[in-house]
Order: structure tokens, then C-alpha cells, then sequence
């Protein structure tokens, strides 16, 4: 359980400093269970923050979406930080910007929770149907206390969580400047078994399921902005000349999109399930991530988002790199 | 307009007859979702459903379109394209329905857009009343309810054992010639009934959207901080867009090899920050404030302007999707009291 | 199916002129409907645009440069940039392209009959104000004094040269021209078409004065023509945006409510004044 | 009568070595299959995994990349950037159920013409095998 108290304390403290932008956290949504991304500009802001098992969001994606419009005679670009509030597996996706260059380590101040598991809104919406206005989520150990219409209910955690927090290796922020509360110690292991069950399939099943998958894609790229780490400038989607894959909605582009996207993140996905989350058809992207991710490391030993001191995986090899597929 | 009654056990055989002469779509499962797709068996349906995942103008605005074929180069030719023929939207919900009206004034005008418009004309709409609307539906923050019979040809409502049939002009009692077996003329208590199913559904809706004004309202926020605060956390993707059914914004493009080509139509959004960057650079919405807003001007202000309607049925598909929670009901009612 | 106004109709390039060399050239291309009915139909008012595509690379919006009293042809004069204008400009002579329009509105020519003139045009932006230009020399009896302001960055930006030639050789016209950087060999003013105007002061009197150009351009330009005294409403400008349709349906072109592809391209200052939205 | 199938692959080659490998299967007259069109890069690590994609969409049954042998990049470290990632672009293709064997590298030399047409040979049979490539091939509108 966190302190929101302390979380305030910390937001109000940082966004007091002269070098901080702005500090970007979670309050609470609009209706039923939804927690949405806040921003504090001035200490009085910092109020409104929470945390809870709701605050799904990757919130490493805001300082990479900063849009830098082109600066007026005499105007200084604002270098300021940004500050973060981050989960464990946010907090890799900050090291694998940092890794990447994309960001400079003192343009961020981050602010780590301990989590040790938050809710995946589609099964607690389905546990939960009807007309919910606002509702009390909390973490009590081994399972979610939920408080709906003033009935409180203790459900297994194991039941809401998202696949992500079944088997996260990393509660604890893997990088922070300040953390709230204390570092929790958590026995999961990722044991990529929803993977090792699919690779069974047989070559005809495996891509009857996933024509079933890509089919059901709109292109609307949720998955791609919601990602923190697409942050490319220019997307190759968005590409014209040459257009790799046209803008066309028809299971050809949408394979080529799907399994492009899957493929940027190579070794540099680190599991916050972001992409799955904001799908509004329900496509598993999932399950092509965890499948690269598996595979990275067991043919590199690697693993993104854990030191930013590393090299990408793509950028670097090793000369005994497995070849046994080279002919 | 003429007030009918059709068992339920006969709705299959209603859909049988619809299938003889028309192609027929409705809402079918795939996997946890709702689709409206072609059916060919009755059977096929599931009407166990608030909305659809999405909407139905999909049926007449393709996501991908070819807008002509052509061969490119010194000899070039250019060939037209037909459009498909007689349809049927079966179950299409009050509100979708909606959109589709609202749709019409965007292809209509000076130039009228062919492929909707011949859709359109080919198409008829058996609606379907919402009996049980979810916590994001806020039509009736428009005047308009969950069992509105004015943007269809036909609607039923669900009344029990029986569907209350609201006859609604010529083409829908076109469509159901030759079927007066299956409908028996319906009474008074019927019309009650229908009544007590509409005040039941109307009292579900929990949200509501205050629209009084927003018009002259929105002309005099256009500057005002509150859309950068509104618009921080959109991460800029299209979900709302392309799920909304009276968006209505497309890109043309060219698909083509040497030899052949089609011009292709495809939706766009106006999340999209390429949506309006210029070829020399420059960009009139450069950041996502400029793009959240100019979807909620769009619906809330340009198209009342000029059509005299708000874009926004109320079907709520833009909250229940969003993943950062952007919430029209919320910016829309906010707006409004938002100090000018 | 209904008439279609996606459907291009095609045109041959009859002839390519190349106006500016350089990093962003500019080229002319004279366009032949390959039907003739289209091309006798195919009537338009100085400010119009159209939808001219190369099949298989996409269409673009320009503004249509010819003048309508010029019959049998039209001119659109492109600067390459994107995709479409790189290859329309790798196009040669006998190419074929598609033609749509025209689109959007036009100057008020009947309107300003009797009127002095001052068209303050900047790079590209000379495009539309050349039809209209044309127009009105094509008919120069119904109108007044004729001021014409055109810069560019260098004496190698400036396009239509010929043509300006010939209008500085009409006493009926006055022709100013200028480049923003000092040039050897250059009489003529050195800076920018703001400061331009600022010198060569047009009187307002009876006055209409349009302008087209670079959006800081038309910027500053509005700015000194209330200096000298015009009213937003004998202020007249046309706007370019990322265009698809042409034809106000895929909605990206708009200012407010208004499509700049149908509702304009033509706005006076008092309409851009009293409209919202970015631009 | 049905006709046989034959496969059409997409060879990216590297400039250096396995393009010159090619060259030398011409000129010195060595047999081998006819189906692989091959695009010559400069190195095999400028092949982009959206090349392969890009081909299998428009119509290639298979992907053959050609690279120097190990530690013979002419730029150092091409060919063992390119060997990781067409590994994981391997297993990504085979979890979407699309056969990895569709897509192979090899490493020529510009001295192994005897080798380039033996590769060719495998990988041509390996793909006449597996059959035309129809997941996701390109729907074009005309």
C-alpha cells in the first residue's frame, strides 16, 4: 500500500524546484475504475495525485511525446526536467530510453512505487459490469480490496491482474531518484509459459490464430503511441517515400504492420503492456513481445530496460552470436 | 407511420426473408467483441449487446476504399468503380443510426460523395432499441433516447416476448413486402409497453453531457489554457476517431506498380500529426492540444455551424476506448463552465 | 453511380517551363485536357485551384496560374517539395496527369471593377496572383491604378521573370520588384516585401490590395496595409493547406468551420479576423 | 495439368562478397536454379527486416540474404549486426506461424561460386517445398 500522503509530499517538493517542468502522475479518472495520467505544474497540483492498483498507465510515454515546436526569434528552449512517477516496469522503460539515447538522464527526475501489482481494467470491468460511478480500489497483500456502492469485496490478485504482474521480476523501480515507501521483495519468476504453451501450435495453427488476430486491426496506432518506446520521429508506417506499407486496412498491411512493430521492439520491450492495454479491437501484442523477449535471451542472454550503461541489443553482437539457421 | 408486432420466434424468419433479397449485416461475436458483418443464417446474430466495437458507418464509409483504378504513365486510363448493391443494417442501434444521418450532411453539399451516398440509398436500417445501455452512453444528453425511431427505416423494440415494430416510412415498409404474415397490427397496450421499455433504458443512462450553449461557448474559449490541459495526456493515437461514428475524415492515396493502380481511400485521423503537416514543413496544428481540440470543435462547434447539428451521438465508444482517459462527457460539460 | 468528383478527368503536359532553379525550383506546367468537351467546360476565375495528380504517386492542390482570358489550356506552377511535386517535376512534356476542379472560390474581379489594384505577392505566392494579374491586364479598361509588389530571396528566386519584363514595359502597370539579400548587379529594392510596400505606399484610396505569399509574409504585409491605411476589407489574401479532396470532405484543410479547399481559398482580412483556429 | 511451382526468391546480396559470389556462379558457368532475383546491397547489414517483409508481401515465397563470411565485413561488423537480427526475425515469423525457412542467409565469398549455386540450389528446393507464400500476401485493388 502506498502512502498517498508521501507521494503528494515528493510531487510538491519536485515541482517546487526551479528546474522542474512539470511532474507527471495519476489521479483519479472519470468514471468506474479508470485512474488517468495528471500533471502537476504548481505545488497545489500535487493534491490530486493518487496511486492505486487502477494506475495501469506507462507514464514514461509523456516526456517522449513533448512536442518541440520550433522556437521564436529570442526564445530559449525550455530544458527543464520532467518529473515521473513510475512503477517497476515504467521505470525499464526509462532505462531503455536512457540506453538508447533518446533521453538525457538529468532530464528526469523519477519518482518510484514499489507495486506489486495493479488491475487489468478489461477482467474488473467484466467482474464489475453495470453502472459504476466511482468506486475504492485497494492493495491489501494477496489480494485487491474493492469497494463498490460502499460493499467492500477481497478478490485474489491472481484474478484481476494483468499477465504482466503474474510474473514480474521487477516491482521495485529498477532507476529512481526518490522512491515512495519501501522496496518490496516479490518470489515471481517469468517463466514464459503462455509462450512455451503457443509455440506447441503447429505452423498452420499458429498463423490461423494470428490471421484471426491482425485481421481484426484498425491501424489506429494505439498501440504504437501508447508505447513508450516508440518514440521514432518520423514512424516507418507513416513513411511515404518509399512507402513501406501502405495506409490500405487489409490483413497484408496489417501483418506487415504488426509484425514490424513486434520487431522495433526487439530487446527493447520491456513487458508494460501498454500496446495491449490501448487496443481497442483486443489484438494479444503481447504475445509476440513476450515471444522476442524469451527468445533474446536465450540466444543474446539479454534483457531490456535493466542497465542503461549497456549496449542496444540490435547495435551490438558478439562473434559466437548463434548460427546454426546460416547456411 | 404504422405500429406492428413481431414474435420473437419469428424474428428468423423475418431475417430469412430480408436474406432472399438483400444482403443482410448485423452483429455478430468475434471473440469478446462485437462486429456488424454480413450474415447469411439467422442463426449467425447475437443481439445480446449495447454497441457495437465498431460502429456500423463502416458498412457505408469503408476504412479502405478504392475510389477508381486507373494505368499510369503516357497511355493512362482511367476506370470507375461500382459500388456494391442492396443492403440491410440489422440491429443497428438508435444512436448509430444517428450518426448516420449526421454523416449524410458531410457527403452531401456542392459535391456529393458517390460512394457513400449510393450506400446510403441502397442501404435500409432495422434498428434495434438499446434496452440496456452501458455507463459511457449519453444520447439522451441530445434529445434523443436509446429507443429513438427517427433515423430508421424500421426499429424494433424489444418488448418481452415480442418486438414492437415502428414502421417508419416507405422504404422500410418496402423492405417488408410480402411479410405481413409475420406482423400482426399492434395495440394499445403494446404501445405502452414500448413506452415503460424506453423510460426503463433512459433511466439506466447515469452520464450526462451539458450541451446547452456549448456552441457560442466554444467560440469563446478557443484560446484558453484549459485545452492544454485537457489535451496533455492524449498520447495521440486514432482510437477515438476511428471509433466514432460520425467521424468522417479520410486520406487519397495512390497504390500502384508500374503497370496498375487504384486510388485508394483510406480513414484518417486528425490525431495524427501528419494529418496536417505541410509538405514545406509546416504544420497549423503542431501539437496535440491544437488536435484534441480541433476534434471537439469539429463535433461540438464547426459542424453545428455549418449543419446545425453537434457531431456526437452519445454513444460513448471514444470514452470506453481512450487509454488515458479523455473523456468528452467531462472536457465538454468542463468547457462549458470554463471562464472565457 | 452518382457523378464523381473524386474521378480526375486527364490532361496532357503540353509544355514545362522551369520558372527558379536552384534547392526549391519551380516549374510551370501548361496542361491540355485530353478531352475536348472538358476543356471547353472546364471554366474558372483567377484564385481557383485544382486537384492535379500523377497517377500512382497522388494528387496535389495548387492554384491555378494561368489566366482564364488564356483559353484552351491551363497553368499550375509548382515548387518541388513532396512526394508529387518531386516527380511532377521529373514529368516531361506529353505526360499525362489527372485534372480536377476547379475548386474553391475566386477574386471578386466584377466587383472591383473600378478599383485600384496593389497585389503583393512572395515566392510561390505569385502563383494565384499571376492569373489574376493576367486577368486584369487582359481587361485593363475596367480597372484603376495598378501597383504590382513581388519579391523573392534572390534574383534567381524571382519567377515568371519574362512576364514581369513585359508588364514593367506597360506604362498602365507599375512593376516593383525585390530580393531580400543585396545582389551585385541588382537596381532594384533590397529587402523584404513588407518593407517593400512600406516604400512604394499605396494609397488606400479606392483601393483593393491582395497578397499571397509565406505565412510570416502575409503576416507582416496586413500589418504595414493598416499602416497605410487600408481596411480589413480592402485586404485579400489566399491560403494553402495539406489538402486531400478538394472538394471539403476529408477535412483537413480547416480555419473554423470553413474548408480553405471549398470555402476559400480566397479570404478577406475581415473574414480571417472574425474566424478562430490555427493557421 | 497443374503446373509446377516455382518459387520466386528475393536475394539481397552484399556488394562485397556474396554479389561478387554470384558473379563469379555466372562467369565461370555453374548451373543453378533460376528463381532468385537477386538486389545487391552494399552490406548485408543494410537489409532492413522491412525489406523481407516488404518482399513476402508483394510476392516473394522466400527471402535469401548473403553477407561475408564472419569477421570479412567490409565494414567490420555488417554481416554480425544482420545475423542477429534476421535471428530474431526468425523466430518472430515462426511464432506468427509463417515458416522461417522462408527466410535464410548464408555467408559467400566473392571466391565460393561453387557455394552460391549450391545455395541457391537448397534454398530453392527448401521453398519449392514449402510451397507458394500466401499469408499475407499484398491485396492489390486492380
Amino acid at each position: 500500500m502506498v502512502d498517498e500522503k508521501e507521494l503528494r509530499d515528493v510531487v510538491k517538493k519536485t515541482i517546487s524546484r526551479d528546474d522542474v517542468k512539470y511532474v507527471v502522475g495519476y489521479e483519479k479518472g472519470t468514471y468506474g475504475f479508470q485512474a488517468t495520467p495528471c500533471f502537476a505544474y504548481k505545488p497545489e497540483d500535487a493534491e490530486k495525485f493518487i496511486f492505486s492498483p487502477l494506475c495501469v498507465h506507462n507514464l514514461t510515454v509523456f516526456p517522449m511525446l513533448e512536442e518541440k515546436p520550433p522556437l521564436r526569434k529570442g526564445e530559449e528552449p525550455d530544458t527543464r526536467k520532467i518529473g515521473v512517477v513510475v512503477k517497476g516496469c515504467d521505470s525499464r522503460a526509462i532505462v531503455q530510453i536512457l540506453q538508447e539515447k533518446g533521453l538525457e538522464r538529468d532530464k528526469v527526475v523519477i519518482i518510484g512505487i514499489p507495486c506489486s501489482g495493479v488491475i487489468d481494467p478489461k477482467k474488473i470491468e467484466a467482474k464489475f459490469p453495470g453502472h459504476i460511478k466511482k468506486v475504492e480500489v485497494n492493495d491489501e497483500d494477496d489480494k485487491f480490496a474493492v469497494t463498490v456502492d460502499g460493499k467492500t469485496q477481497k478478490i485474489p490478485k491472481d484474478e484481476l491482474m494483468p499477465e504482466k504482474c503474474k510474473t514480474c521480476e521487477y516491482p521495485n523501480p529498477v532507476l529512481y531518484d526518490i522512491l515512495i515507501g519501501k522496496e518490496i521483495k516479490s518470489k515471481k519468476k517469468e517463466d514464459y509459459k503462455k509462450v512455451n504453451a503457443f509455440e506447441k501450435k503447429s505452423m498452420k495453427e499458429k498463423w490461423d490464430y494470428w490471421e484471426k488476430q491482425f485481421e481484426k486491426c484498425i491501424r489506429c496506432y494505439a498501440c504504437r503511441n501508447a508505447c513508450p518506446l516508440c518514440y521514432c520521429k518520423e514512424c516507418m508506417v507513416d513513411q511515404l517515400n518509399p512507402q513501406w506499407v501502405r495506409r490500405s486496412v487489409n490483413l497484408s498491411e496489417n501483418t506487415a504492420w504488426n509484425l514490424l512493430r513486434a520487431f522495433h521492439l526487439a530487446g527493447r520491450c520491456i513487458g508494460c503492456e501498454q500496446c495491449e492495454r490501448a487496443c481497442p479491437m483486443g489484438i494479444p501484442l503481447m504475445k509476440l513481445n513476450k515471444k522476442i523477449e524469451k527468445e533474446i535471451k536465450e540466444m543474446f542472454e539479454y534483457e531490456a530496460g535493466i542497465s542503461a550503461e549497456e549496449k542496444p541489443l540490435l547495435a551490438m553482437f558478439k562473434p559466437d552470436d548463434p548460427e546454426e539457421f546460416i547456411l | 407511420m404504422d405500429k406492428m408486432i413481431l414474435l420473437k420466434d419469428d424474428l428468423s424468419k423475418f431475417i430469412t426473408e430480408l436474406l432472399k433479397k438483400n444482403k443482410v449485416f448485423a452483429p455478430i461475436q468475434s471473440d469478446d467483441t462485437i462486429l456488424f458483418d454480413q450474415i447469411t443464417r439467422p442463426s449467425e446474430m447475437n443481439l445480446d449487446f449495447c454497441k457495437s466495437e465498431i460502429p456500423p458507418k463502416n458498412l457505408l464509409f469503408h476504412q479502405t476504399e478504392t475510389l477508381f483504378k486507373f494505368t499510369p504513365g503516357t497511355k493512362a486510363k482511367i476506370e470507375s468503380v461500382d459500388v456494391d448493391e442492396k443492403k440491410v443494417i440489422f440491429g443497428i442501434r438508435p444512436c448509430d443510426a444517428k450518426s448516420i444521418a449526421i454523416l449524410d450532411h458531410a457527403f452531401k453539399g456542392d459535391y456529393e460523395d458517390p460512394y457513400f451516398l449510393s450506400r446510403r440509398d441502397n442501404t435500409a436500417l432495422v434498428g434495434l432499441s438499446c434496452n440496456k445501455p452501458e455507463i459511457n452512453c449519453f444520447c439522451t444528453s441530445f434529445d434523443d433516447s436509446p429507443a429513438s425511431s427517427k433515423y430508421v427505416d424500421i426499429l424494433l423494440t424489444d418488448i418481452g416476448d415480442k418486438y414492437y415494430v415502428e414502421m417508419n416510412n416507405e422504404k422500410g415498409k418496402q423492405l417488408t413486402e410480402g411479410m405481413s404474415n409475420l406482423f400482426k397490427h399492434a395495440k394499445e397496450s403494446d404501445a405502452k409497453k414500448k413506452k415503460e421499455v424506453e423510460k426503463k433504458a433512459v433511466d439506466m443512462i447515469s452520464r450526462h453531457q451539458k450541451t446547452n450553449g456549448i456552441v457560442e461557448k466554444l467560440d469563446k474559449i478557443f484560446e484558453n489554457p484549459f485545452w492544454k490541459e485537457v489535451a496533455f495526456k492524449c498520447v495521440g493515437c486514432g482510437t477515438c476517431t476511428y471509433l466514432c461514428p460520425t467521424c468522417h475524415c479520410f486520406d487519397i492515396q495512390d497504390e500502384s506498380t508500374l503497370t496498375k493502380g487504384a486510388r485508394v481511400r483510406v480513414w484518417d485521423t486528425c490525431m495524427n500529426p501528419e494529418y496536417t503537416l505541410q509538405a514545406s514543413g509546416y504544420n497549423p496544428r503542431p501539437a496535440r492540444t491544437n488536435r484534441v481540440k480541433n476534434r471537439i470543435y469539429h463535433k461540438y462547434n464547426y459542424y453545428p455551424k455549418n449543419f446545425d447539428v453537434i457531431a456526437c451521438v452519445g454513444c460513448g465508444r471514444c470514452i470506453d476506448l481512450c487509454p488515458v482517459n479523455i473523456d468528452i462527457i467531462d472536457v465538454v460539460t468542463r468547457a462549458g463552465e470554463v471562464k472565457a | 453511380m452518382k457523378e464523381n468528383p473524386y474521378q480526375p478527368w486527364l490532361a496532357t503536359i503540353e509544355d514545362v517551363r522551369e520558372e527558379v532553379g536552384g534547392k526549391r525550383p519551380i516549374k510551370t506546367f501548361k496542361l491540355k485536357f485530353q478531352d475536348k468537351n472538358v476543356q471547353n467546360n472546364f471554366t474558372f476565375l483567377p484564385g481557383q485551384c485544382a486537384m492535379v495528380s500523377l497517377l500512382g504517386m497522388g494528387e496535389c492542390f495548387f492554384a491555378i496560374s494561368s489566366s482564364p482570358t488564356k483559353k484552351g489550356y491551363i497553368e499550375v506552377s509548382v515548387m518541388k517539395l513532396g512526394k508529387v511535386t518531386t516527380a511532377l517535376h521529373e514529368s516531361e512534356t506529353g505526360d499525362v496527369v489527372g485534372v480536377r476542379g476547379p475548386y474553391g472560390n475566386y477574386f471578386d474581379v466584377e466587383g472591383w471593377k473600378g478599383k485600384n489594384l496593389v497585389f503583393i505577392g512572395g515566392g510561390i505566392g505569385q502563383a494565384p496572383l499571376r492569373s489574376l494579374i493576367n486577368y486584369i491586364v487582359d481587361n485593363r479598361k475596367n480597372y484603376g491604378k495598378l501597383d504590382v509588389i513581388y519579391g523573392a530571396r534572390s534574383s534567381k528566386d524571382l519567377s515568371y521573370k519574362q512576364e514581369f519584363d513585359e508588364l514593367e514595359k506597360r506604362k498602365d502597370v507599375n512593376v516593383h520588384l525585390s530580393i531580400d539579400v543585396e545582389e551585385d548587379g541588382w537596381k532594384k529594392f533590397v529587402g523584404f516585401v513588407p518593407d517593400n510596400l512600406l516604400k512604394v505606399k499605396p494609397s488606400p484610396n479606392n483601393s483593393i490590395a491582395i497578397t499571397c505569399g509565406p505565412p510570416i509574409m502575409i503576416k507582416f504585409v496586413i500589418q504595414n496595409l493598416e499602416k497605410l491605411g487600408y481596411t480589413e476589407d480592402q485586404i485579400f489574401t489566399t491560403l494553402e493547406m495539406r489538402m486531400k479532396c478538394g472538394i471539403g470532405k476529408c477535412g483537413r484543410c480547416n480555419i473554423g468551420n470553413l474548408y480553405v479547399c471549398k470555402d476559400g481559398p480566397v479570404f478577406s482580412y475581415k473574414q480571417l479576423k472574425n474566424i478562430y483556429g490555427e493557421r | 495439368m497443374k503446373e509446377k511451382f516455382e518459387p520466386n526468391i528475393i536475394g539481397f546480396l552484399c556488394n562485397w562478397c556474396s554479389y561478387a559470389g554470384a558473379d563469379l556462379a555466372g562467369t565461370s558457368r555453374i548451373q543453378y536454379p533460376p528463381n532468385l532475383k537477386a538486389i545487391r546491397v552494399m552490406c548485408s547489414g543494410r537489409v532492413n527486416p522491412i525489406f523481407v517483409i516488404n518482399a513476402l508481401q508483394q510476392g516473394a515465397d522466400g527471402v535469401l540474404i548473403g553477407g561475408c563470411h564472419p569477421g570479412d565485413c567490409h565494414y567490420e561488423r555488417g554481416n554480425y549486426l544482420a545475423r542477429r537480427r534476421m535471428a530474431v526475425l526468425k523466430k518472430l515469423l515462426e511464432h506468427t506461424g509463417i515458416d522461417p525457412n522462408r527466410v535464410r542467409m548464408t555467408w559467400v565469398s566473392a571466391a565460393e561460386g561453387n557455394k552460391f549455386a549450391e545455395v541457391v540450389k537448397e534454398v530453392t528446393e527448401d521453398i519449392r517445398k514449402l510451397g507458394p507464400m500466401q499469408h499475407f500476401k499484398r491485396e492489390n485493388k486492380w
